[in-house]
């Protein structure tokens, strides 16, 4: 069972050569930390910026530079800003190659609910959920596999209210990597727990490893 | 249509109407027009709709307004944060109306005001309870929600600095909804660090062009302010 | 009966101070020459530009600086530049105060066409004609009142096809000033041509002058 | 996805298939590409589709490419010029398609492409014989025609200066098309004055992001060219 930060790294560790990503809020910003120094991976935040850097720490920070967590961040050589309209754009036109996001729930269709419990009481706040999980071409979820009341959390069906429909391609758990596409859901890596066991606790079908060597990504 | 460089804040929102709608930029801090929003408290105009990517956080600002009974309707994205008490108290006592729009729907409903789209078929939020009621249509297999303009009686605005005729330039992520919210209400009052003569903004620049900006109010206290976060940090 | 650089004066005097506007090729570019110095106007030109100057003579002229007409301009103080649709965004939002276009034909009720002669043999190009059409808040068109054949311009319903539907308020002609509107066809001003002679020629109905003083607009 | 400086024209335009939509900016000669349709001529890929303003002038240019019958069809507002000659023949012989798009739409619906927007409804056309056979709809008392995104397999378009990110900026009206373009091709190859390192381009004033271009080239013809005309009045 995966760390979040070792479920960071093997995030980051798919994450092809170049690529422009967007790291949405909460646990896919651990990503970040993990991509190497050389990755070229550039970060879109959609508050209006491509090729953002790290946290600011001390002097660095700078009011009018935040990412979309409102968390002072810094700037890479090379970055551009743009606006609200713009930087949408730019994902629902389907420019960035890949966003990691939060799950509540992913079913075996891909659809994703990380936006709203559904509870009566709750304040409904969308953000940007819906415009990245429709908008990346590649989307990732990174959650734990279970809740902490051992609910699974990728389920035949989402019970909460969906963020977006069959938008999700691969799904990062604690347990194991999933891979949702035409063939179902194939596990494509564990981490202690097996596939038998995981087929037992999910409700889901599952297919087994996508390939015999169950290694990271082409670039 | 020549923009004005107003003496205070209160003239820069002189005139604010009760049951406007009124745009208000910014993303957490960064380009929120705080000068005009206190100002816009004094001023009094009540029965608003505001048009934000948030509800207000702590006491100040749009809580500040909020907590005033000022305002009829939020249009946002994200009302729910650590701090957007005063929000929350409201909208579970029902004195409050919400609308919940996607972030990116949020910029392009304005947008499509601005430049004059009658509506667009977006596939934000497709199958989900934020399309509930809403047109819907299949285009190159794809599903799409019929999305109309959100347009403002005026938009209170933050930028960095602009020339004499109103020409703007942001700073950062402060950029964020200025320019959009800049083209989608009647009346575009801007808060600016500084005001520049003509000529002192490099054309290829220009972010908003003052053509959409009526109004521009130079906030020294803001200038100081961010100065003094950025010295204490 | 003004000559066309009357026509032109008598355009400019009619700009408030300050106002945004866009001159069509042709005719409405000698608008420009008769804005007095302090006006305050400033010239929006499609292909991307607010505040333009006057054309560009030997060392001025720059090939990446013309008007939509692709004449060499100059740039004044307080200049922007944006792309092709942020440009049609600000004309088709209504941004723009006034637009003064050439015309073909102009209808009672303010139809225009201006971009097609509708002979089988033209090949249709529009430019940004329905564009500037609709997008302005006030529609100027110049023109001579008749054909070189003597037929008239203004007419009860146009036989050339079509730039836009009711989007003319105001019609600078040779002979006489026409506001179209709620109250119909206004007659605002004649040169030479009485109302009487007018209303024989033209063969839609008119309406004396709009004011006891044919003046000029308030700004 | 990491943008590639190509060493000639010829790599720049390597790969244009067949049949492809190749949008081509520039407003007259202002951002025109003209190395890469040049290149594109020399390539040899036909039975295009161009996307464009003009549909060529005098006897280079796209003009050239039209006169080799490489193109299907054109899309664009002003195709008859003073010296359109050769599109004039070509159409009146019906030997190609054209359709006449205003200039607006035509920049609105790339933007639509760029921006995932399915559709739009616009009100400018409504009555002409442009919105013939089209879907309308009265929005809010007005009436609107449906318009439907122009995407490219391919843009070529033209540049000021590029850094080795794909960062662009233009220079005054040469800008038009090709920001809009960038965003609506599959392939983006754009022609540039000078390539400078990365962090050469102030992040403010970043006109068309990377992320939008696949391929630069750097036209030194191009820039003498230019200096010499502009020596040349």
């Amino acid at each position: 069972m995966l760390t979040k930060h070792q479920m960071a790294a093997l995030v980051a560790a798919d994450i092809p050569r170049g690529a422009f990503v967007n790291l949405g809020i909460g646990l896919p910003t651990l990503v970040a930390d993990h991509l190497a120094a050389d990755s070229g991976v550039v970060l879109h935040t959609e508050n209006g910026m491509l090729n953002m850097g790290p946290a600011a720490h001390g002097e660095q920070i700078d009011p009018d530079l935040t990412n979309a967590g409102k968390v002072p961040v810094t700037e890479l050589p090379g970055a551009s800003y743009f606006h609200h309209a713009d930087s949408f754009a730019m994902m629902r036109g389907g420019h960035l190659d890949i966003c990691v996001l939060g799950g509540f729930q992913v079913s075996a269709a891909g659809d994703l609910a990380n936006w709203h419990t559904g509870e009566p009481d709750a304040i409904p706040a969308v953000g940007g959920a819906m415009d990245l999980a429709i908008g990346a071409r590649r989307v990732f979820v990174m959650m734990t596999l279970f809740t902490k009341t051992g609910e699974p959390k990728l389920v035949p069906r989402c019970t909460y209210p969906l963020t977006g429909l069959a938008c999700v391609d691969r799904v990062y758990t604690d347990h194991a990597v999933f891979e949702l596409g035409a063939r179902g859901v194939v596990v494509r890596e564990t981490f202690g727990m097996g596939v038998e066991e995981l087929a037992e606790r999910l409700e889901v079908p599952l297919s087994g490893f996508a390939s015999a060597e169950p290694g990271r990504d082409e670039a | 249509m020549t923009t004005r460089l107003c003496a205070d804040a209160a003239e820069a929102v002189a005139g604010i109407q009760d049951g406007a709608t009124v745009l208000v930029g910014g993303f957490g801090m960064a380009g929120m027009p705080v000068a005009l929003i206190d100002a816009l408290i004094r001023q009094g105009a009540e029965d608003l709709t505001i048009v934000s990517n948030n509800a207000g956080n702590g006491d100040t600002g749009l809580a500040a307004l909020l907590a005033e009974r000022r305002v009829r309707k939020v249009i946002c994205s994200f009302p729910r944060q650590s701090d957007s008490y005063v929000f929350d108290a409201l909208y579970r006592a029902g004195e409050i109306e919400l609308e919940v729009v996607p972030q990116g729907t949020l910029a392009e409903r304005m947008r499509a005001a601005g430049a004059g789209i009658g509506a667009f078929y977006c596939p934000t939020g497709v199958g989900t309870p934020l399309a509930e009621g809403k047109e819907t249509r299949v285009i190159d297999g794809r599903a799409h929600v019929l999305e109309y303009p959100i347009r403002g009686d005026v938009a209170l605005i933050g930028a960095h600095r602009a020339d004499r005729m109103g020409n703007l330039v942001y700073r950062k992520t402060a950029r964020n909804f200025g320019p959009v919210m800049a083209t989608a209400a009647t009346l575009v009052v801007a808060q600016v660090r500084e005001v520049v003569e003509i000529g002192g903004i490099d054309p290829e620049t220009v972010v908003t062009p003052g053509i959409y900006v009526d109004r521009v109010f130079v906030d020294q206290v803001l200038e100081d302010r961010v100065s003094q976060e950025a010295r204490a940090c």
